[in-house]
């Protein structure tokens, strides 16, 4: 039965790793916000599935939250595209 | 007891309480000057009991939050090392604290800039008295997120923000990098505490350690076997808190956001981060090599012989760095910052040398210059407050018209370059002693440097001196600042002319106790034994 | 059967059903090609995480773990404000 | 679809390294001595907190000093952003006056604010004041609180929010009330001859001092982002006018 | 099978660490390394949390569910570490502090130098120290 | 009547997963914003607050999760009035920005919002 949990594991883990990866390669600011919300979301059910509740709340409420609300301020206060 | 778990308390508590007491005093300089001033103060008297108390005892203290016993909860121990460094810290705190009044009198917003102030030194403080490796990284942070704020506080010149912007990315990486190594020492050890992972390190050697506690819970919490294999973890745990150490003093190859972010904060904060933070990273990397993992055997000991070399290699390269960059600078702040590389070298290479000499060495050096550093960088403040300008040549001819001013800055380029009568010399000549009986180069990279930081300081003294003046202006002396490099002045020739006795009195026991990690332990199991019976 | 098993029964349908959904939720993602579109995927991602994670509550018997649900919800919802807001007008507080 | 190629090379690194390292890892079934004595002891047995939450018996309990030098981390970096922003009397006036075009969402977005505001304050405080018993606590509690000015700041506007007497001094002086509070319950075993953040003999009810720490916590929290997106939300055209730079 | 799953999670985070920071130390820009730094943190939170677990079924959080003698002997059989997760929540609200101060940072720097790209800021801060002399 | 809240539950939950599985299909192959924005709508309310109140039935109805269930329900419920609430004025934002930005390419037969430029 674990693991059913480990393959959930996997799975969220993976995202997460590709998706840090789409963020940081990504040009567009706002769409590497979106790709990093995307890598919280999935750590945050990570978390979940590691039997933290605590770290859950608390995770959730920075990572997508806080992090993604301060990171568009940011954003539309420099600007929307990185040039390389 | 309650000085030692108070000692770091009493400034976060100002800190807490100034932005609310400034709005009901609606901003009144002179009143947030006297809070500031009683904060401190009072930090300075309790760090001051603090170090009576660790001196007049055999043991180190411990103090227990909320009564939990070592490795349950947080303690703080404190041993001679850091009871000295403490009360250094606070008396230099307080000594700044009057100084930066008159500094920052053209600038708004000097209630925030008291409360970081007083929240870096809480941080510095628990940094010192600590004795868990995970209240450690908070209070790394809490030291790091004031400085990082202060570095900024000129917010209009576009080179502090970046500079501190660098400085923070940096740092958080490195702190990361330290809560990492953390989790590896938790999951191998299953502790975070110093004093029990030094006895979990030396679990054969500390059997003589008798627990005489009737409770079964706590005997099998201090007898559980490592989890991993230890050589492994600790090689990855040591490696990672080591860069995370680098990051925070300033070693070579992380070393690019120093020459940048001590110039660029308020000089009164160049002091404090070059005299006091910087010591952060030599004062955790002396608890983690001399205390934890002193007198380690079989293949442990191969790992910290590899770190050791590590170290002194770094070191040695960050003397020889700093002293030919202080050659090249125009801006009189980024000279001392890269001066401040230049001691930290030497400080890792005496850390890294491993024996009680090198450790001796380290802490007298540490002292040294953290007075010393502070001294340069606050008379230099003077200079800079009077023209305005960092630029060397903007200062040219400034010497004769402030005595005193001059006076502290000669003392302290004379005493940093290491002219007899004064402190650094006799450091330096203990640097000197510990590091030929290891290598007789490093010996060679020491006084290489140093000459080469003679030539830079005489330089900049010729211009402040007998160079000609640009243009002339009006200057005088602030009398509260004069006073406080005085005294600086003065304490740099005193402690010269009683090293030996200083030596004797306070370094060599403060070092004897550092090794010797079984005192460390006993102080931990006895008061663990003393309150369950 | 027991009310249980036929529970668990339930869930080796549902689970891949749900891993399946944020696979593909997690392509439209990656696929843009415009913000809003990256956002509407974050959204119903959180969202239906945020029912995912009410499900396996159950699964795991455990109350303590729900209210991550709640949260996840509350922020989704604020995410996607604050982007409407930046595409909107360029000051996200006025 | 290009970006994905070393992507997928990194994934197959990772399978084929595993596959490799498998061997040799041994799944973890058992908790550390210290885990087991956390979980035996927090609510039973003779060193308890009285508190059947595990990790907020840690954080507020056991290990009590991290987390208050860790509230003043986040004191501190809000103290170090205002310092970044200041503003003097004069400049903060002239940042709450409206400018003249302001962008508000439509009125479906308003209502559904207004509805979840108000839910927000009941499961924030549900969440905090709890924390002894369920997951949640303080910190948790308070940033589910701090949705609830963030959504009127992006929905309506922050001045907004300042019409209705919420401004960053106002938020300053709550966080402030919550950090001496925190404080204040940290240091009141001293006076009853405990150390510092003694829970169990001085507060001797379910829970202990956990629920003022939580409440205090709450409230600092809460107040404290609030203060962060008031002073992120002065629009770029003010801000640069009170700096005195560009345009 | 477990083992090897197990293996590939924690060199999956291990990777996203690598990744994260090149993206700190190589991407031009300032909010990207802002982002990369974030990710940084999260991920070194992730992998001591995973340090905590236990692999055994059933498992449960570390939350005593009721307050019985009985239910802390099944209790303390199945729950997972506590003491990461209690260090983990520390660190977290650490890494939110620094990051928001850093992205205070980088929108002071763009007011007063019109830019976030580490390039032209070095140009910037170059010609701002040659105008001193 | 445990025994019909538990099935009322599970057969919610089960529409929810296919809800969700099509509305994730749905989202991955519509061609444009516009029109992803239904089948957003399918896995959001199909997919999440029809799942949400079915474990809240569920939750009351199963006898084996002991106290708790009540907890469990409750929270449940909550969270469906929230992501009601929550979901479609997020699409509704998301909508009116990506119209107000003109992000997205589209060719109206006719657009009434047109009046709302200004």
């Amino acid at each position: 039965m674990i693991e059913i949990h480990l393959l959930m594991l996997l799975i969220t883990v993976l995202i997460g790793l590709i998706f840090s990866y789409l963020a940081i390669i990504e040009k567009d600011l706002l769409k590497a916000i979106g790709y990093s919300a995307i890598q919280a979301i999935a750590y945050a059910i990570a978390f979940y599935i590691l039997m933290a509740p605590d770290i859950v709340l608390a995770y959730i409420a920075i990572a997508v939250g806080i992090y993604s609300a301060l990171l568009v301020f940011v954003v539309s206060k420099t600007g929307r595209y990185e040039v390389v | 007891m309650d000085v030692i778990g108070l000692t770091p308390i009493i400034p976060i508590l100002f800190a807490f309480a100034l932005p609310l007491t400034s709005i009901l005093i609606k901003g009144n300089r002179k009143l947030i000057q006297a809070y500031a001033l009683t904060g401190t103060g009072l930090t300075l008297v309790s760090s001051f009991k603090l170090f009576q108390l660790a001196y007049a005892s055999e043991n180190p203290l411990v103090y227990t939050f909320g009564k939990w016993i070592a490795p349950i909860g947080i303690v703080y121990e404190v041993d001679k090392l850091s009871a000295l460094i403490a009360l250094i810290t606070a008396a230099l705190m307080f000594l700044i604290a009057i100084y930066s009044y008159r500094y920052l009198e053209h600038d708004e917003g000097l209630e925030w800039y008291y409360t970081l102030y007083l929240g870096l030194e809480s941080g510095l403080l628990g940094v010192l008295l600590t004795g868990d490796a995970f209240n450690l990284f908070v209070m790394i942070e809490v030291t790091s997120i004031a400085a990082y704020a202060l570095v900024m506080f000129y917010r209009d010149r576009g080179d502090s923000v970046t500079a501190g912007f660098k400085y923070g990315l940096i740092g958080a990486i490195g702190t990361t990098m330290y809560f990492i190594a953390l989790g590896i020492l938790y999951g191998a050890f299953g502790t975070v505490n110093f004093a029990h992972l030094a006895m979990k390190i030396h679990l054969p050697a500390a059997s003589f350690i008798k627990v005489s506690s009737g409770y079964v819970t706590l005997d099998v919490l201090l007898k559980a076997e490592p989890t991993w294999n230890i050589i492994l973890a600790s090689g990855v745990a040591l490696a990672l808190a080591t860069w995370a150490f680098l990051i925070k003093a300033a070693i070579v190859p992380n070393h690019f956001w120093l020459p940048e972010a001590h110039p660029a904060a308020p000089s009164p904060i160049s002091a404090i981060l070059s005299g006091l933070v910087v010591n952060v990273g030599v004062y955790a990397m002396i608890r983690f090599l001399y205390t934890v993992y002193s007198d380690v055997s079989g293949e442990l000991a191969h790992v910290v012989n590899v770190l050791s070399a590590v170290v002194i290699a770094l070191g040695a390269v960050s003397a020889l760095f700093g002293a030919f960059m202080m050659t090249i600078q125009k801006d009189v702040k980024r000279l001392i910052a890269y001066s401040t590389i230049m001691h930290m070298g030497y400080l890792f290479m005496a850390v890294g040398v491993g024996s009680s000499l090198g450790l001796q060495a380290a802490v007298f050096h540490l002292i040294n210059h953290a007075v010393a550093k502070a001294l340069l960088f606050l008379a230099a403040g003077i200079f800079i407050h009077a023209v305005g300008s960092r630029n060397v040549e903007n200062l040219a001819g400034l010497g004769r018209k402030m005595p005193i001013a001059t006076f502290s800055l000669a003392i302290a380029t004379l005493s940093l370059v290491g002219v007899p009568p004064f402190n650094v010399f006799f450091s330096k000549l203990a640097l000197f002693n510990a590091l030929i009986e290891e290598n007789f180069g490093l010996a060679l990279v020491l006084v290489i440097s140093s000459a080469i930081a003679l030539f830079a300081y005489m330089k900049v003294f010729y211009i402040i001196w007998f160079g000609k003046p640009r243009k002339e202006i009006e200057v005088k002396e602030p009398m509260s600042m004069s006073l406080v490099v005085l005294v600086l002045a003065l304490t740099c020739l005193a402690i010269g002319l009683l090293a030996p006795v200083i030596l004797d009195k306070f370094i060599a026991p403060a070092a004897e106790q550092t090794v010797n990690y079984q005192v460390y332990i006993k102080a931990i199991l006895e008061l663990a034994s003393k309150t369950l019976s | 059967m027991s009310l249980e098993n036929v529970f668990f029964l339930l869930m080796k349908f549902v689970i891949p059903l749900y891993l399946l959904a944020f696979v593909i939720y997690a392509i439209r993602a990656f696929k843009g090609p415009t913000i809003v579109d990256i956002i509407l995927a974050v959204d119903c991602l959180s969202f239906d995480i945020a029912a995912f994670m009410a499900i396996l509550a159950v699964y795991f018997k455990s109350a303590f773990l729900i209210s991550g649900a709640i949260t996840l919800a509350l922020w989704a919802y604020l995410l996607d404000i604050y982007v409407a807001k930046h595409l909107v007008s360029k000051e996200v507080g006025a | 679809m290009k970006k994905l190629i070393p992507i997928t090379i990194i994934i197959l690194i990772i399978f084929g390294l595993a596959y490799v390292m498998s061997g040799k890892i041994e799944p973890q079934e058992n908790v550390r001595a210290l885990g087991k004595f956390y979980l035996e002891n927090s609510y039973f047995g003779d060193y308890s907190a009285k508190s059947p939450e595990v990790v907020t018996a840690i954080l507020w309990d056991y290990r009590g000093v991290d987390t208050l030098f860790e509230t003043s981390v986040f004191f501190l970096a809000i103290i170090g952003s205002l310092t970044l922003f200041r503003l003097n009397k004069k400049q903060e006036k002239e940042a709450k006056e409206r400018i003249e075009k302001v962008e508000e969402l439509t009125l479906v977005i308003k209502t559904v604010t207004k509805v979840i505001v108000a839910m927000i304050l009941a499961v924030s405080a549900s969440i905090a004041l709890h924390g002894h018993l369920t997951p949640g606590g303080g910190f948790q509690g308070g940033s589910a609180l701090a949705v609830a000015p963030l959504l009127i700041i992006a929905a309506y506007s922050k001045y907004a929010l300042e019409k209705q007497g919420l401004d960053k001094t106002r938020a300053l002086i709550l966080r402030s009330i919550g950090l001496i509070g925190i404080a204040l319950i940290a240091l009141l075993p001293l006076t009853k001859g405990g150390f510092i953040m003694q829970n169990q003999p001085i507060f001797p009810w379910l829970g202990g001092s956990l629920i003022f720490y939580n409440f205090f916590e709450y409230l600092a929290v809460g107040a404290g982002f609030t203060a962060v997106f008031l002073l992120l939300a002065i629009p770029e055209k003010v801000f640069k006018k009170i700096l005195g730079v560009g345009e | 099978m477990i083992a090897f799953i197990w293996s590939v999670i924690i060199l999956t985070l291990i990777a996203t660490i690598m990744i994260s920071l090149y993206g700190i130390s190589r991407r031009p820009n300032l909010v990207k390394k802002l982002i990369a730094l974030t990710i940084f943190g999260d991920t070194a939170n992730l992998l001591v949390v995973l340090l905590g677990y236990r692999l055994i079924y059933p498992v449960a959080p570390p939350i005593l569910p009721s307050l019985s003698k009985e239910a802390l002997q099944t209790f303390v059989k199945t729950a997972v570490d506590p003491l990461p997760q209690a260090l983990v929540i520390t660190a977290v609200v650490i890494g939110m502090a620094v990051n928001v101060l850093i992205a205070f940072a980088i929108v002071q720097i763009h007011r007063l130098y019109g830019t976030v790209d580490t390039r032209e800021l070095s140009k910037k801060l170059i010609q701002v120290e040659g105008g001193e002399q | 009547m445990n025994e019909l809240l538990f099935y009322i539950g599970a057969i919610m939950i089960i529409i929810g997963g296919i809800c969700d599985l099509f509305g994730a299909l749905g989202l991955l192959k519509f061609p444009n914003f516009y029109i992803r924005l239904h089948a957003a709508t399918v896995g959001t309310i199909g997919g999440a607050v029809v799942p949400l109140f079915g474990v809240g039935f569920l939750a009351l109805g199963s006898d084996f999760l002991g106290g708790m269930k009540y907890a469990i329900a409750g929270a449940s419920f909550v969270t469906g009035i929230i992501v009601l609430l929550a979901a479609s004025a997020g699409a509704h934002a998301l909508a009116y920005a990506a119209h107000k930005s003109k992000l997205v390419k589209w060719e109206p037969k006719c657009d009434h919002l047109e009046g709302d430029e200004k």
